[in-house]
């Protein structure tokens, strides 16, 4: 595991990227993007989730195959319960009552 | 519990402390998968109670035993609690808690602080169902469906809701200790390959735990908000949609038969090469099989809503992706079936049970094919043929493989033997009265008497007879093994350390076993299933 | 009532027949195969039983037999999918110029009207041979329209319409049950489906004190909420000229455009704004609360009736473009 | 425990637990069984993300002008806030691999300084939402956002459901902060009397885990709940 101890500057550096990165998102969203805002946010707050689990949580840090594979397959199994559920939401218009 | 006559020469687990304390703070596995064992015991009389009164009531076409709301909040409570206390953690939490450790070469789970939490835990939510029941109960039926459970029901929703939600974090600090016991504590050795399969089935059951059990938490969390605050997400006055409900609770509610039924899986892995004196065919694909299932099992909810008012689209979607979650189902039965070929054959109790589970939950899946068929199940769902087809599940296969698990183990587990003519013969008497109780209700489902039902028309009468008598039968089959378990335990036969003649380390330590189950820390050179390496035991004797 | 034969249920639907097809297919393919696994365990269990001389042999698997009975079942599994799939496709369809009959479903009954102005109460009168389109909606919670003669069954649910369709084959007397469960009386929620010749029909339909047509009720709730100020017969009104509105696409407001089917237009009543027709401002009152199922029912059946064509055959589902929404709740 | 019959004691701290053989052992359990829990939040949340999206995509202009009547200023000092948190809690960790206790101990406190905070800034938003009556049940009224955008049509019971999942999301996700807080807490006793240095610090690093995915949980929050339309209206 992270058995290495990275420098405190990297913290600092991961920490400021996250501020500005908070700051963008908050700013952007009063520029008219059209659909583009909502993607816009949330790649901004997937970078900022990424920043944090890769550096604060060691994840980049770690030999651990297993620890990815958690993360992924929880991603995985989130991303079932919405897709599979906007399948239905999505496909009620077509009628069929 | 056990006697002086045999604990003079040697400490095990059940001698080595006495008191209540020695129980209720330890975090011995062997001894919290023992204290599961009485509490969900426990359960399984109350549920079973619940089940035989149900069964009373439809034996006249009137409602004439109970008033309708009573009759209600019996369907609803024997649903719940056989689910929720007993049937999910009935396996993994009695057999996978006492040998999960054991049969990977260690001397606890990972956590043995957090396994006695969350029985804990399981206590706690067991006394809030029982304080539920005994205050008035509840009678949303066990699916909770909005918005009769949200703005309609005004029974005690909230605290079986509650209930509900704590006994799920009892069953997912289960399922978390099991996955990371079975990837960090395994014996050198012991690879993914040469693992039980009993451990595999725990391994995808465990899965299922962790990643199903916080949808129903979080569902029932909304209902119980719901019903305080009125938040309005469920309710169609409010521009809430009910059937999102159905989703979430189905998301984890299908994939939660795979946990019932996965384990009963793995104990039938271990029974069949045992008592065939083989190698398991096809170890991988049985295996793997269960991982699949874990992972099919989350593609397929929405079966259960074909006329709820989901989309033409997705029904078709979630009516094939229900036909792959079959194929894994199938092909563990063709390989216990091609295990026992050409093998050598005992007829001895737990085989009985094993013979049961295959032939019952052949059944029960096969007549899952009809429901995943759209146009049948538009025809049988809601009525007695789904009744009929989740409980050749999840009674003639999960609760048959418990038993047969209960008697394989039972030795290692007590140090005796039960008696085996008794033994064989509750088998009996639990496939008969199983069949004669739950076959005629795939017939009542065809001619259309729905489920839940506490009146009925009188041409189903003669069906509902006939269930009825079968119910009492198969109660006397489920009452005599606790008699002779417990009468096993002061006057049965002193059990050897391996009296199958068992692969698995398991057997490979005393019975009952050491408190850190080895005397010697075990190092694995072998296959699994190595029948071919193991002789043969002398058949255990009819006698008593 | 039933056949003579206790075991089946009575077959009285021109969908029945097709039910029962896939079912018996289904029961034969459930029966080979569980007494084939029962027959081989027990001549494996027989044959191979433990015998002092004799030694199990070990077999450890085979890929190809493996596959093999992978790969058979995936493909009969795809057949009863394909199979069920048609009945479902069809049950889900209603035909063109089907009768549209409106069921509104609380706890415990079933109330029923006819276009005609025929109101039943747990009772539903059908002819023989023709299309009848059910079109129900629950006041409270969720319940199910179970007819097991027709092989039709579907969940009624408050805050929206689902529908059902079935044409008749036999008359008879047929049971009507709630198969979701409901509240206390979820078992007494029951009724009878009487299906009749033709000719008895038509006698019972004048013989019954219907007051005036459903679209005829609709229009008298239309005029006395006051609705034909706003929608006039011309351009002139402050709310869109509902002649023949009913089963097209309407464009709205923000741009989308839906189809004006039975749910559009009872969103319409109940919430207003939440799809303005395209031009028009949002100040039309809300109805929520204001009207009764019955009252909305009658309401729809008249902003139907402005659309001969479309009458009685609304909305062919299929022909509805994508991207739009219409069941919103 | 410790009088087991086959464990010799062998030459190791007395946090080793007696079924582990190694430390490397008991620490990889213990942060695999942490990220199988956060795997099951991210499920626990999962289910209100879901009815979001659906509900999110039916009544888009509820949500919007729901999103709008939020205080946009607290919600981004507070995700500035948790992020500061973060990042004393990452320190606190380096902290104590490197065995600087005096360090570590200020860090934990500051983190829970921070949570408090945090709860507090959603305290005060929670407090004016009830000041205008959108906490949802019976006294919920939406009609100021109604009259705010007369252009958009803006039904008051799906505005509702707006401010019910938003109760709900943040509601669970200030109780899981409380709970993190909790745990800090109990970190910063131990490290207090010392338990934690190079040797033996996992208790730290895993509960470092939680705080940084409740951390995670509300930058999701953050934009689905205050940024789903800010822009200028039409």
């Amino acid at each position: 595991m992270s058995d290495h101890v990275l420098s405190s500057k990297m913290y600092y550096g991961i920490w400021i990227a996250l501020m500005v990165l908070t700051v963008v998102t908050a700013s952007v969203a009063f520029i008219d993007l059209g659909p583009l805002n909502t993607v816009v946010a949330l790649l901004i707050a997937t970078c900022k989730a990424l920043l944090v689990v890769l550096f604060f949580m060691h994840v980049k840090y770690t030999s651990e195959k297993l620890t990815k594979l958690v993360i992924v397959s929880s991603l995985f199994w989130l991303l079932l319960l919405l897709f599979l559920s906007l399948a239905d939401y999505s496909t009620r218009h077509l009628g069929h009552g | 519990m056990a006697t002086a006559a045999i604990t003079a020469e040697r400490e095990h687990y059940l001698n080595k402390e006495y008191g209540i304390r020695s129980w209720l703070l330890t975090t011995d596995h062997k001894r919290i998968a023992l204290l599961y064992l009485m509490s969900i015991t426990f359960f399984f009389f109350v549920g079973g109670f619940f089940a035989l009164l149900i069964r009373l009531e439809l034996l006249t076409p009137a409602g004439d035993l109970v008033q309708a709301d009573t009759y209600n909040k019996l369907f609803t409570m024997h649903g719940m609690v056989m689910v929720f206390f007993f049937l999910i953690p009935s396996i993994p939490a009695v057999l996978g808690n006492f040998l999960v450790p054991m049969m990977i070469g260690a001397k606890d789970l990972a956590f043995p602080r957090i396994n006695l939490l969350s029985w804990y835990l399981y206590i706690i939510a067991g006394l809030m169902m029982l304080h539920c029941i005994v205050t008035g109960g509840v009678d949303t039926g066990w699916t909770f469906y909005t918005p009769f459970s949200t703005a309609f029901a005004n029974t005690k929703v909230i605290e079986a809701g509650l209930a509900i939600f704590v006994a799920g974090f009892s069953s997912i600090l289960t399922g978390l200790n099991f996955v990371v016991t079975i990837h960090r504590m395994r014996a050198p050795g012991l690879t993914w390959s040469r693992l039980p399969l009993f451990i595999w089935a725990h391994y995808a059951t465990s899965i299922i735990q962790l990643l199903g059990t916080p949808v129903l938490a979080i569902t029932l969390v909304l209902v119980v908000f719901e019903r305080l605050f009125g938040l309005g997400i469920f309710d169609p006055t409010r521009g809430g949609d009910p059937l999102l409900f159905q989703h979430l609770f189905w998301f984890y509610s299908h994939p939660a038969v795979y946990i019932m039924i996965l384990p009963s899986m793995g104990v039938v892995a271990e029974i069949v090469p045992c008592f065939s004196r083989k190698r398991i065919f096809g170890y991988k694909a049985i295996a793997l099989s269960s991982i699949a299932i874990a992972v099919f099992g989350f593609l397929v909810w929405a079966h259960h809503m074909f006329v709820a008012g989901i989309s033409l689209y997705s029904a078709m979607i979630f009516s094939i992706l229900s036909y792959l979650v079959a194929v894994p189902s199938a092909i563990k039965v063709f390989n216990w079936t091609a295990t026992m070929y050409k093998g050598s054959i005992s007829f001895s109790t737990p085989m009985l049970y094993a013979f049961g589970f295959i032939g019952l939950f052949t059944m029960g899946g096969l007549t899952g094919l009809f429901l995943a068929a759209l146009g049948i199940d538009v025809h049988v769902t809601d009525t007695y043929f789904v009744v009929a087809h989740f409980h050749y599940i999840m009674v003639g296969g999960a609760v048959m493989g418990y038993l047969g698990g209960m008697h394989f183990w039972w030795p290692k587990i007590s140090g005796r033997m039960y008696p085996e003519a008794w033994g064989r013969l509750a088998a009996l008497i639990v496939f008969l009265g199983f069949n004669l109780t739950f076959f005629p209700q795939f017939v009542l489902g065809y001619m259309g008497m729905p489920r839940r039902y506490w009146q009925y028309p009188a041409e189903f009468q003669v069906l509902n007879v006939m269930s009825t008598a079968g119910s009492t039968i198969l109660a006397v089959g489920y009452i005599l093994p606790m008699v002779y378990f417990l009468w096993s335990m002061r006057y049965g036969k002193i059990a050897d350390d391996n009296p199958w003649g068992a692969a698995g380390l398991e057997w490979k330590t005393a019975s009952p076993p050491p408190t850190f189950n080895f005397e010697e820390m075990p190092e694995v050179t072998w296959e699994a299933y190595n029948y071919d390496e193991i002789p043969a035991p002398v058949e255990v004797s009819l006698e008593r | 009532m039933f056949d003579n034969f206790p075991l089946w249920p009575a077959r009285a639907s021109t969908g029945a027949g097709n039910v029962d097809a896939l079912y018996v297919f289904l029961v034969l393919l459930a029966t080979f195969m569980s007494v084939a696994i029962f027959i081989m365990i027990a001549i494996f269990a027989i044959r191979y039983r433990r015998q002092h001389n004799r030694h199990a042999e070990q077999i450890e698997g085979s890929t190809a037999l493996e596959i093999t009975w992978s790969v058979i079942p995936l493909g009969i599994f795809m057949v009863i999918f394909v199979w069920g799939a048609l009945i479902y496709f069809q049950e889900r369809t209603p035909p063109q110029g089907a009768t549209e009959i409106y069921v509104v479903a609380k706890q415990w009954m079933w109330k029923i009207e006819h276009p005609e102005g025929q109101r039943e109460i747990n009772e539903l009168h059908v002819p023989v041979g023709r299309d009848i389109k059910l079109i129900m909606t629950s006041q409270d919670v969720i319940h199910s329209f179970y007819i097991p003669a027709f092989r039709i069954k579907q969940d009624v649910l408050p805050g929206r319409y689902t529908t059902e369709w079935f044409r008749a084959t036999k008359p008879g007397v047929y049971h009507l049950f709630c198969a979701e469960y409901c509240g206390t009386q979820h078992s007494g929620m029951i009724g009878q489906i009487v299906v009749m010749e033709p000719a008895q029909y038509q006698a019972w339909l004048t013989g019954g004190a219907a007051s005036g047509s459903l679209a005829a009720n609709g229009q008298s709730i239309f005029l006395q909420l006051g609705c034909s100020t706003c929608h006039r017969m011309d351009t002139q009104g402050r709310g869109p000229n509902l002649a023949g509105v009913f089963g097209k696409p309407v464009q709205l407001e923000d741009g989308r455009t839906v189809i004006a089917d039975e749910n559009y237009v009872r969103e319409s009543i109940l919430s207003p704004s939440a799809k303005v027709v395209s031009g028009f401002k949002p100040i039309m009152p809300v109805f929520q609360g204001l009207v009764s199922e019955d009252q909305l029912t009658a309401l729809v059946e008249y902003v139907k009736s402005l659309s001969p064509q479309q009458s009685g055959a609304a909305g062919t589902p299929s022909l509805k473009p994508a991207g739009t929404r219409s069941e919103k709740e | 425990m410790s009088d087991s019959p086959v464990v010799v004691e062998q030459h190791h701290g007395p946090e080793l637990r007696h079924h582990f053989a190694t430390v490397e052992q008991q620490r990889d359990a213990s942060s695999l069984g942490m990220w199988l829990f956060l795997a099951t939040e991210i499920m626990f949340f999962g289910g209100m993300f879901c009815a979001y999206l659906i509900y999110r995509l039916n009544y888009y202009n509820e949500f919007a002008a729901g999103s709008r009547s939020l205080d946009i200023t607290l919600g981004t000092v507070n995700t500035i806030v948790l992020i500061c948190s973060s990042l004393t809690v990452a320190l606190g960790v380096r902290a104590a691999q490197m065995g600087k206790q005096k360090l570590l101990v200020i860090l934990l406190l500051l983190t829970i300084v921070f949570g408090f905070a945090f709860l507090g800034i959603k305290g005060i938003e929670w407090y004016d939402k009830y000041k205008e009556h959108h906490i949802p049940g019976a006294t919920f009224n939406a009609d100021d956002i109604v009259h705010e955008y007369p252009q958009i049509h803006i039904d008051q019971s799906h505005e509702q459901i707006y401010f019910s999942l938003y109760f709900a999301m943040t509601g669970l996700h200030a109780l899981h902060m409380i709970i993190g807080i909790g745990i800090f807490a109990f970190l910063t006793y131990e490290a207090l009397k010392g338990k934690y240095g190079p040797q033996y610090n996992t208790p730290i690093e895993i509960g470092g885990l939680y705080w940084h995915f409740v951390d995670i949980i509300w930058i999701y929050l953050f934009p689905l709940l205050y940024l789903i339309d800010r822009k200028p209206l039409r």
